[in-house]
Formats: structure tokens, C-alpha cells, sequence
């Protein structure tokens, strides 16, 4: 015999079902609309104010993690000590 | 004695394992299992996903084996290799967050910042999730099919067309059906570009697929870095039941914009995400006992996982056109809108496909990005609803989930 | 004040402790892990496993680190951090059963399947498993010397001549011989080019040793699939005891195989598997404690050990001459047989150069490669045996094994 | 004084191996000959009724793999953007 | 009903948890949490560490999303996964222990073999650790500034310069201080080349800023293979207390020098290194919570770390001197002394930039490097005397430190 | 109001930190003298007595890693199968 649960249980559960759907849809909603603003004020406020760093900080850490500076600790020993030992062979 | 070691022997053979009762079981999930290789291998149905889930599913059901389970004659504690990895990575929800890591440091969210409206798009998607959640509540009135809230809306997040976001809202809320509603999940996100192409075409007329849309201005360094960080703070004042997975995804796309821990983000991308992906497949695929799949409620699942995709890529391709009513000046092609249901990057590559069919000279692959990485972020959101609100509504009966109490 | 101070940090010297009663003990131990330092790094002794082990033995025994125990008078815990690894990989079966599963992904079943014969020769090796099983049971007679079924099992299992899978067995049955009986696995193994080219000039004539084998033929990508998925099938049917082992082998395999898993295979080859290796390693090292290695029992096993290997790669030799008597048109040149016990590729290319010797034009490597892999499922089978047969055989008394009940 | 487990047990521990021996050994060679007839069976299998599919699946896996389409959803987003950004360079 | 599971869903925003009580210092954590990450992305201090704990911190900090706590609302456990991480590898010691292995798999020990008297420069400059764990007994007695004994030694350990130390030896003392302890840790690691010049000009004279030392010799690989066994051997004699993490570090460079294990010790520098980074970060950064990080105990670790680096680079600077008192014929240039603090390999570099303002042709880095390797061993040796004695001196009141207990 | 740890302790803890500030300087500098002395043995040592095998060290463990014989086993199938491949194609 197959199971079944019980009726009043079962409509409780739909009723939950779609309030979950609307605060489910509205959250969502509101959420990402959100986004679509912070985005949009992030975005002004970069080209208005930070236009110049934005290359900058492009190239600090690129150069960072191509030179050793901003690399950890033990990472860069070796290149250190080649480098050192290049200098040293001239 | 040799006789009684012999026979211990053969009393353990997987052969009689499947011959005693309920070893017909076990045996029909291994040949499931072998389905699931055969279509990874042969179809290319998300290889990396379905491989270890297979696999999982058929060590898990060798009878006498207990690689899922423990060994109840051990003496050495006995707990299969698969089981300690299940309680180690999805009992605990740590897998599916390190995965969402290492997809963070792979995603490139550019698109999405060029064109932020088609986040409405990865909004409108999440439909599916909510209507296959009360399909689920609708069918259980047909007798055999069982399915509380809990399970609902873990049947429902099928429809997020992301895999860790439902295993890690099944794992919380239903883990009894992780097994069938991972395989949904995956199997449907392999299916993709045979589910979305017809309800795409029946949805828009031509001259809405023939729409160009404006080419996507370039997004600099620091934009890219603010973006993570603005997400997670609106997701930390909205709805903190979503940060684990949301903040995960950021913590991994902050790794790889901000440019100076690239070490970090390439072995959240490749060794450290490969390790979790193989131990969460196989720890998924364990959850594949006969006796939890092998019923009607399963058959209810892969019909409502299609269902919710269905109705997720046929909302956002509407919504798509609804945008284009109120703001004529930016068109929107709609056949962008079904890449909203996530599933990155299969459905933006079907956007860009069916555009193509129609212009080939109409590149909508980067604009259809935009709504597909939008698409994660909303079903992490929807996810955050279902955890904070559904555990409220409906309250365990004696620790036990309410479908699962009721025939105890 | 400070002289109580100053004497608290003198009474936990080393020094002290290896002057207290018992210390001599670990200052032994210490320098056989110095010894296997150096067999690894200036005999080429298996390094990337001895290096690990060597190390874990030293710091296992440096008195009042409780680096692999714990330490009575902390506070917090306390517990070191080896005994963490060997706890979470080891008592529980997980680190061989991943070190398995990235041999499964290095591993070519290729020149197996084109030449299927060649597995009988991985059958016949396994011989020494059981010889040496039973001889020390018999040495058990002698006083000092008393190893139970279960010890008797796991030293069998060196024969195998398989790391994972004797630590995975000893795990088991024996963990308090574990230091011991990898010590001699994997010492064993890195002395298969001196122990095997004897034996094999011994057990051939020279007729035989000339034998060419017929090249083989090339094996399709689907048979290398369909291998691994075959042998799990047998495995589940036959022995489920045996399908962790098997299972993972045949996991990793598929996946290197299947072709579309590259991402993982890959980081069960590397990054999963050296981290594994490290971790297993130093937990294994940590098991040679002076009071459980020093004693006539690990002389016991040492012996045992090298008898196992002696015969497990002369009944591989024999077992090819009685193949070749019964199918004289398809010669097999017993120097293959050797490869039977496994030591991956080492027993391979022995066979291979001592074939040169005598014709220095008979390429037998990819033909020894053959029983070569066999040599890795029979142990692994064998595990399964004794895994099914030894803790029924023998039960344990008051939960302690019979050779350590008998003396408490 | 070196410790001796009792005689008894002794004896029946040498019984319990010889039966050990004569099942693993026959386990091993059972499973194996088992192995060596399902992989010829096999072998013939696929030369017989699959010949045509092995380079095809040879090729579809390795092309999957270079493609993006098999590889996992992210993974492929910067290669798929790379795309779209040269074809947009055209 | 759908007004209370909106109302369940509002009392659970982070909005009204930033405004309940306590809610503010959370706001703050985040704020400060924010700052770290502008530091380290925008001006590169430590990036590596510091993204990974800033972000730590924000999550920890989120109000009801419970990520680094336990949700007493969870029916599921409820785990936060960075609590989780914590557990694993913070509690126990475990990580810095693993990262300390890739440290020493990627240390050169080379310099500091050709020129064995700069281990002198780095035993100076520990120098700093106990006048800052004298500073803060002192400051301890000014109100609102409470640490213990164990506090003290955690703080005093930050002038070791050593990140992997300080959280191993704060996390076995004073857990309840590791946010703030491994900040100021790393920040001041960081703000080295702007610390350390102004205190290496002030105690040097200019022609002992122009000192050119002999080129070093080159050092064979068997001296290398034998350096990391003999520091382990004095260190097993004289002090097991420091074995955990002397062992692990000479461990890692044993693997990386003998040559034969390159797949390991590539595993320890990359992948495991990585991944524990990433997990210890976060970690850390969770244990910046509001109420143990906003008090005056905070701004007094700030203020001492500080004078503890100041310290050991002005100690270093002055036993660099003596030496050339005492051995003028192998004149040291002071400047190198600084490189003891640890700080690898950025304090070198400041040695080596200082020493080229003077004179372009002074290359100096080489002979940094050994008094820099130096210091790890100094710190960690400083760390097991530490460990050693603190717990002796200052027994625990009820199992809680004295400064806890004193208030509860 | 500010709390205060109570004065004897405080006295008693300076006490101590007084005793771990000798106890340690001391240790430290004790270990590396002794590291100082025994690095300078060992290098003396190597020296002397094992001129001839630094090279030869130095170079075993190198051709080790790049010949398969050091390798772990399975890794050197692919190895050792590809050079036999090689070998039967002349
Ligand atoms: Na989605
Ligand atoms: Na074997
Ligand atoms: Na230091």
C-alpha cells in the first residue's frame, strides 16, 4: 500500500509553500535590484573620483606578484638569492 | 573448519548479497550507477560532477561492503571511506562551500558589471526554484509521493540550476534525497541545451532574436574589486542566512581580482577544488540507496527538477522582453534572459548558439554572461530565503522531519 | 624561583630523556630513522615513502615532544600533531585507500588487457602472502617471538609487495605493527633488483630466458574503460571485502581513462596524492615506537618479509613454465613472472634487464608490465581474503587481539 | 624471560593458516581466471560490435576536454569570454 | 502567517543585528575587516595572509549567519564552516605546523651554512619577544589592560616576526587573543622596510654601514642534506618543546635538499601551502570578534608588538657590532643584523636596500639571508621555551587562564 | 568601570616574565652556538672526509628524479611503457 500524509498537514504545507513563494521572489528581487543600483553608484563612483588609480592599481599588483615584494615570505627566497647571485656573478 | 571459514566466505559474497532481500535493490542502483558513467563518458553529461557520483552510487550498494555505511561486524571501528567523507564534507555543508570558493576564483563577473540590469534577469530565473517547490507540496497528495517543506524546498532549489547551492540546501534541509536531487541537479545541467533551445524559440518572435545589443564597455581593475565586496555587505545586511554560500563566492572572486594572491585563487581553482569535487561526488553519490531512491518520490523529483528548469528559463527570457517594453533605447535580446537560470557556462553558450542560428554575425556569448553569473548569485539568494524561513514554518516533530515522523 | 623554573626545562630535555629509564629505547629508534634517511636519500630506497616514515620515527621518539601521542600535562588538548594525521588517516583507512585511488590514475592497464593470460602470473605471486602467513605462525613457537592470526595476516600481506595495501590490511588487523611491517614492505620493495635477478637465474634455463614474446597489440581507449568497471563488477560479485581497495584502484583508473576527468585525475596523481603520501608517511613512521619495534617479533618480520618476497617471485617464474607446457605456441618467458608481486614498475624492469642480459634485442618491459599490474589486483584480493576470513577465524578476547590478551 | 603464547593456541593458529592459505590462494586464482575470460569476452565484445565507436569515443572525450562544453561550468567562463572578446575584436 | 515568516525573515536581517545590542562592535569588526583588505590589496601588506583574514573577520562578524559559531537554531548541527576550519586546524596546532613545512621547503639554508656566525645575528634579535612580554606585564597594571602570564608570552611573540609561530604558540596559550596577536603579527611583518630603516641608521655609524663582506663560499648539497638533521638532533636534545615546529620546518627542507623527493616538497611549497593558508587566514580572521577585539587589551598588543620589532632589530644591529668588536678580521655589516627578526625575506631585502643607499656595489642580500633563516629557528626555539615553562609558571585557576578566571 | 587584575599577581607575573626573559635569551643563544659549533663541524667534516661524494650526492639524487628508478611506482609506468614504445617502433 502506498503512503500518504495526512490531508490538513498536506494544505498547511502549500499555503506555506506560496508565501515562501512571494518572500522568496520578493527577496530576490529586491536583492538584485539592489545590486543593479550599488553596481551602478560603484561604477560612477570609480570613473568620477578614481579614474587615475584605476590603472595603477591594476599594475601594482600585477608587478607585485611578478616581483617578489609583495609575494610570502619563503616563496621567494630562491628568487631573491638568484637574483642576488646574478648581481654577485658580474 | 574449513568448511565453516568457506562458508563465511560465501556468505559474504556480493552474489548472495543481491539474492537476499532488498539485494535487488542495491543491484538495480549499481546498473543506475553504470548509467550515470555511461552518460559522462559517452554524452559528456558533466563528466566531472557525474564520474564520481556514479562511482559513489556503486561502491555504496556493493552489498556486505559498507564503504558508505559501517561495518556492523568490525571490530576497528569499521566506517567505510565514502562515509567518513560524507560526514567529514556534506554533513557538515564544507564541501559545497569550498567548491563555491573555487568557483568564485573562476568566475569573471565583467559582464555583469557593464551591464548590471541583466541582473534582473538572474533574478526573474529563480521562478522555477518557488513553483516546482509547491509542484512538490501539489503532487504529494497523490498517495506515494511524500514530500514535506524540507524536501520541497530542497526539490525546488533543483530548479537553481547550481549544483553546490542544492547540495548545500539539500545537505541542511532533506539529506535523505541528496542522492536523487544532485543527479536532478546535474543531469539537468547537462540537458541544457535540449531543455532551454524550444522554450527560447516558442517565447519570442524573430525580430526579438535578431536584437544586437550594444557592445559591453570595458570594466576596470578596481570595479572588479568593489564588486565582490558590495555583494557580500548587501547580502550581510539583507539576509545573512545566504552569506556562507554568497560570501564564499566572493571570498573566491576577491582572491582572483584583487591580483596579488594568485597563488591563493589558482589552488582554490584547481588542486584544492578537484580534491572537493572528487570527495563530494563520491559522498553524493553514496546517498544513492536503493531504499531512498527507489520510490515514487524520486520519479517526482526528475519531473519537477525539469519543471522548474523549464518555467526558470522561460521567466527570465519574459522578463527580458518586459524590459524591452519599458526601456526601448538599450534592447535587451531575449534569448539572453534564459541564461539567468545559472548553469554556467552551458546556458549562456545555448543564448549564443540560438542567436547565432538566426544572425550569425550576433555574438551574445559575453551578454548572456552577465544574467548567467546573476544567476548564481540568485539562487544563493533564494537559497538564504528557503534556510532562514523554512526550518521557522515548519518545525521538526520529535527531531524528525515531518514526512519522515508521520510514517514512523 | 628561577632555579625551579630552570630545572622544569631540565627535567624535559631530550637529553634527560633519553637517560631515563626507557630512553635508550627511543635514542635506538631514532637512529633507524636516521638509517632509513639514509637508505632513501643515498641508496635510492623508495624516498618519496621512506623520507616521510624516517622522519615520522625520529620525531615520534623525541622523549617529551608527544609529537605522535599525547601530552599528559598540557591543558589545551595536547595532542601532537602526527598522532592527528595517523588518527584521521590512518585508524580510520582513508590514507591508503587515496593513495590507491592515485595509483589507480597512473596506471596503464593496457598491456594487461591486450595479453589477459599474464594476470594468472599476478595470481601465482601471492603465494609468498600465504607462505609467510603460515611461517610465522610457526615461528610463533620459538620464545619471544608471538604473532596472533591477525599479525601472522598482516605480515603475510608484505609478500604482496604493495605499500597501500599492507598498511591498509595491517590498519586493521595489526595497527600496533604497522611501524614494522611498512618498514619491511617498502624496504623490500626498493630491494626487488637484488632479491629477484638471483631467484629468476635459479628457477630458468637458459632456452627460457631467450623466449620472445609476440609484440602486443594496440588496446582501444574502450576496453581500458570498460577494464576497471570489470573488474568492480567481479570484485562486487565475488569479494566485497576487497572493493575498497579495489574500488578506489578502479575509480582512479576510470577516470584516467574515461578522458573527459583530466582535472581530476590529475590532482589524484599530485596534489591529493603527495599530500597523502607526507601524511601517511610520517603517521606510519610514527608507529616504529621503541617499546612495539624493538623486541624479536620485528626480527620476525624482517625474515618473514624477505621470504615472502623469495617466494612470491619464484612461484611467478614457476607458474610461467607451467603456462608455457600447457600452450606451447603462445611462450611466455618466465622472467615476466617475477613481475607477478607487484613493486610497480620496479618488478617490471627487473625482468626487463635481466632479460637483456642474455639478449640484449628482447624488450620484456611493456610485457612485464602486464603481470606487473596484476601483481597489484591479486594483493589487493588477497587483502580482501584475509580482511573477510582472519576476524571471524580468530575473535577477539575481551576486544584485545589473542597475542596481546594472552599477556595483559 | 621471553613471553610464549600457550601451545594450544599455537596449534590451532598453524590449522586456521593452512585453510587461509588454501582459500586466498584459491580466491586469487578464481578471481583473476574470472578476470582473464571477462577481458578477453570483452576485448572480442568490442572489436565485434563496437569497432566504429572506439575512435569516435577516443575522440570525443579528448575533444570534450580541449572544448570547453565537458569541462565544469566556471572553469570555462574565461575561456568562453576570450572567445566572445576575439571574435568582438574582429 | 505570511506576516510572521516576513517578520521571521526581518528579526534575522543583518540590518536589525548591526542595531541590536553589541551589534555596533560587529559593524566595526567588519569596518576594520574592510580596512585589512584595502591594506593588503592597495598597498601589498602581506596579502597572502591578510585577504584571507580580513575576510575571515567580516564573516565571523556578520550578525545571525553564524559562520565561524554555531547556530542555536540549527537543527542540522549547524556548524559554521569557518568554526569548522578553526576546529581542524587552530585548535589543534595542525596548520601552522603544515605551513611551517612549506616554509621549510622553501628555505635556502644555504647562506647560513657558509657563514654560521650570523645564527647569533638571528638568536639578538629574539630579543624583542621578552621585553614585550615583559611590556605587557607592565602595562597591566594600568586598568582596562589585563593579560596574563600566557597573554604575555602570545604578544611577546610577535616580535619573533614570525607568522606560523606566533598562531601555533597564541593558539596553544591564549586562543582568546589569536585575532588580534596575528594581526598585529602580520601588519607589522609587513610595515618592516618602513620600521626597521630609521632604527638601522640611528645605531650604525656610515662606515659600518659600508662594510663589504667576503663573498660567501659556495655550500655542497650533502652540508645542506645534514644542516636540517643536525638543528633537529640539538633541538631533540636540548628542547622537545620546539620539536613540533623546528621538526616540521627541518622536515620540509629535508625533503626540498635530498634531491629525491621533488614531488613532495613541490606539494609542501604549493598546494598544501596554499590550502592551509587560505583555511588558517580565515580562521584567524574569525577569531577578530567584536568583544575580544575592541578593548584596550587590543590597543596594548598593537603598541608592544611594535616595540617588540623595534627591539629585535635594534638588538640584532648591536650584537652585530659586538661581533666586529670581538673578530675585526671578519668584519659583519650591522646592517644585517636587522635581517634576524625573521620577517623572510622581506627584512633581508631592507638590509640590502639600506646597504645600497651607502654604496650601489654593496650587495648584501646573501648575507641577510642567513641571520633572516636564522631568526625562524631563534623564534622557534624562543616558542618551546615558551611552551615549556608558561604553563609550569602560571598553573590554570579552574581550567581557565588566570586573567579569565580572575573575572568570572 | 575598567577592570583590574589584582596587584599580587601582577607583582608576581613581572617576577616571572623577569625569569622567562633569562631563561630564554639564554636557551636561545645556547641552541645556536650549538648550531653555530656543529654547522661548522659538519661543513669541516664533509670537507675532510667526504670531498669526493658531495659531487657525486649531489648528482645521484639529480638523475634520480629525472630517471624513473627513484620515482614512486606507478608514476613511472606511463614512463616506462612510453620508452618501450619507443624502442619497438624501430
Ligand atoms: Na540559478
Ligand atoms: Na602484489
Ligand atoms: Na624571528
Amino acid at each position: 500500500m502506498l503512503h500518504q500524509l495526512p490531508k490538513e498537514l498536506l494544505l498547511e504545507q502549500v499555503n506555506n509553500g506560496l508565501i515562501l513563494m512571494v518572500l522568496g521572489m520578493g527577496v530576490v528581487f529586491i536583492f538584485l535590484t539592489l545590486l543593479v543600483f550599488s553596481t551602478k553608484f560603484l561604477s560612477f563612483f570609480v570613473k568620477k573620483y578614481l579614474p587615475e588609480t584605476m590603472p595603477t592599481v591594476a599594475k601594482r599588483p600585477v608587478s607585485a606578484s611578478d616581483s617578489p615584494i609583495a609575494d610570502t615570505a619563503g616563496a621567494e627566497i630562491a628568487a631573491a638569492i638568484a637574483a642576488a647571485v646574478a648581481h654577485s656573478k658580474r | 573448519m574449513i568448511g565453516q571459514a568457506f562458508s563465511q566466505l560465501w556468505q559474504t559474497t556480493g552474489l548472495l548479497g543481491f539474492l537476499s532481500a532488498g539485494g535487488w535493490g542495491n543491484a538495480i542502483m549499481i546498473l543506475v550507477g553504470f548509467v550515470l558513467l555511461y552518460l559522462a563518458i559517452s554524452k559528456g553529461f558533466e563528466p566531472l560532477l557525474l564520474i564520481p557520483i556514479g562511482f559513489g552510487c556503486i561502491l555504496a550498494n556493493i552489498p556486505y561492503a559498507y564503504i558508505a555505511g559501517i561495518d556492523p561486524t568490525s571490530t576497528s571501528g569499521g566506517v567505510g571511506f565514502i562515509k567518513l567523507l560524507y560526514d567529514m564534507g556534506i554533513e557538515t555543508g564544507l564541501f559545497p562551500i569550498l567548491i563555491f570558493m573555487g568557483v568564485g576564483a573562476m568566475t569573471d563577473f565583467g559582464p555583469l558589471i557593464a551591464n548590471p540590469k541583466t541582473l534582473l534577469l538572474g533574478a526573474a530565473a529563480q521562478f522555477g526554484i518557488f513553483v516546482a517547490l509547491i509542484g512538490a507540496l501539489l503532487i504529494s497528495f497523490l498517495p506515494g509521493i511524500n514530500f514535506d517543506l524540507h524536501a520541497a524546498a530542497s526539490i525546488g532549489i533543483i530548479g537553481g540550476a547550481d549544483g553546490p547551492t542544492a547540495i548545500y540546501v539539500t545537505s541542511r534541509l532533506a539529506p535523505d534525497l541528496l542522492g536523487s536531487i544532485a543527479v536532478a541537479a546535474y543531469s539537468y545541467m547537462a540537458l541544457v541545451p535540449i531543455i532551454q533551445p524550444p522554450i527560447m524559440r516558442l517565447l519570442t518572435t524573430k525580430e526579438e532574436r535578431l536584437i544586437k545589443m550594444q557592445q559591453l564597455r570595458p570594466v576596470s581593475k578596481l570595479e572588479k574589486i568593489l564588486f565582490p565586496i558590495s555583494v557580500l555587505s548587501i547580502c550581510a545586511i539583507l539576509l545573512p542566512s545566504a552569506t556562507p554560500l554568497v560570501g564564499s563566492l566572493m571570498f573566491g572572486n576577491l582572491a582572483k581580482e584583487c591580483g596579488v594572491t594568485n597563488r591563493l585563487s589558482d589552488t582554490m581553482q584547481n588542486a584544492l577544488m578537484n580534491t572537493v569535487t572528487i570527495f563530494l561526488g563520491l559522498s553524493v553519490g553514496s546517498k544513492m540507496e536503493a531504499d531512498k531512491f527507489l520510490n515514487l518520490n524520486t520519479l517526482g523529483i526528475l519531473l519537477l527538477g525539469m519543471v522548474a528548469f523549464a518555467l526558470g528559463t522561460g521567466m527570465g527570457v519574459l522578463i527580458a522582453k518586459v524590459m524591452n517594453k519599458l526601456d526601448p533605447k538599450h534592447p535587451v535580446n531575449p534569448l539572453i534572459g534564459s541564461a539567468g537560470v545559472s548553469a554556467v557556462p552551458m546556458a549562456a553558450r545555448v543564448s549564443s548558439k540560438v542567436g547565432q542560428e538566426y544572425n550569425p554575425q550576433n555574438f551574445l556569448l559575453m551578454h548572456a554572461m552577465g544574467p548567467n553569473v546573476a544567476g548564481v548569485i540568485g539562487s544563493a539568494v533564494a537559497a538564504g530565503v528557503l534556510l532562514a524561513v523554512v526550518p521557522f514554518m515548519e518545525p521538526l516533530i520529535d527531531g524528525l522531519r515531518p514526512a519522515l515522523a508521520v510514517f514512523m
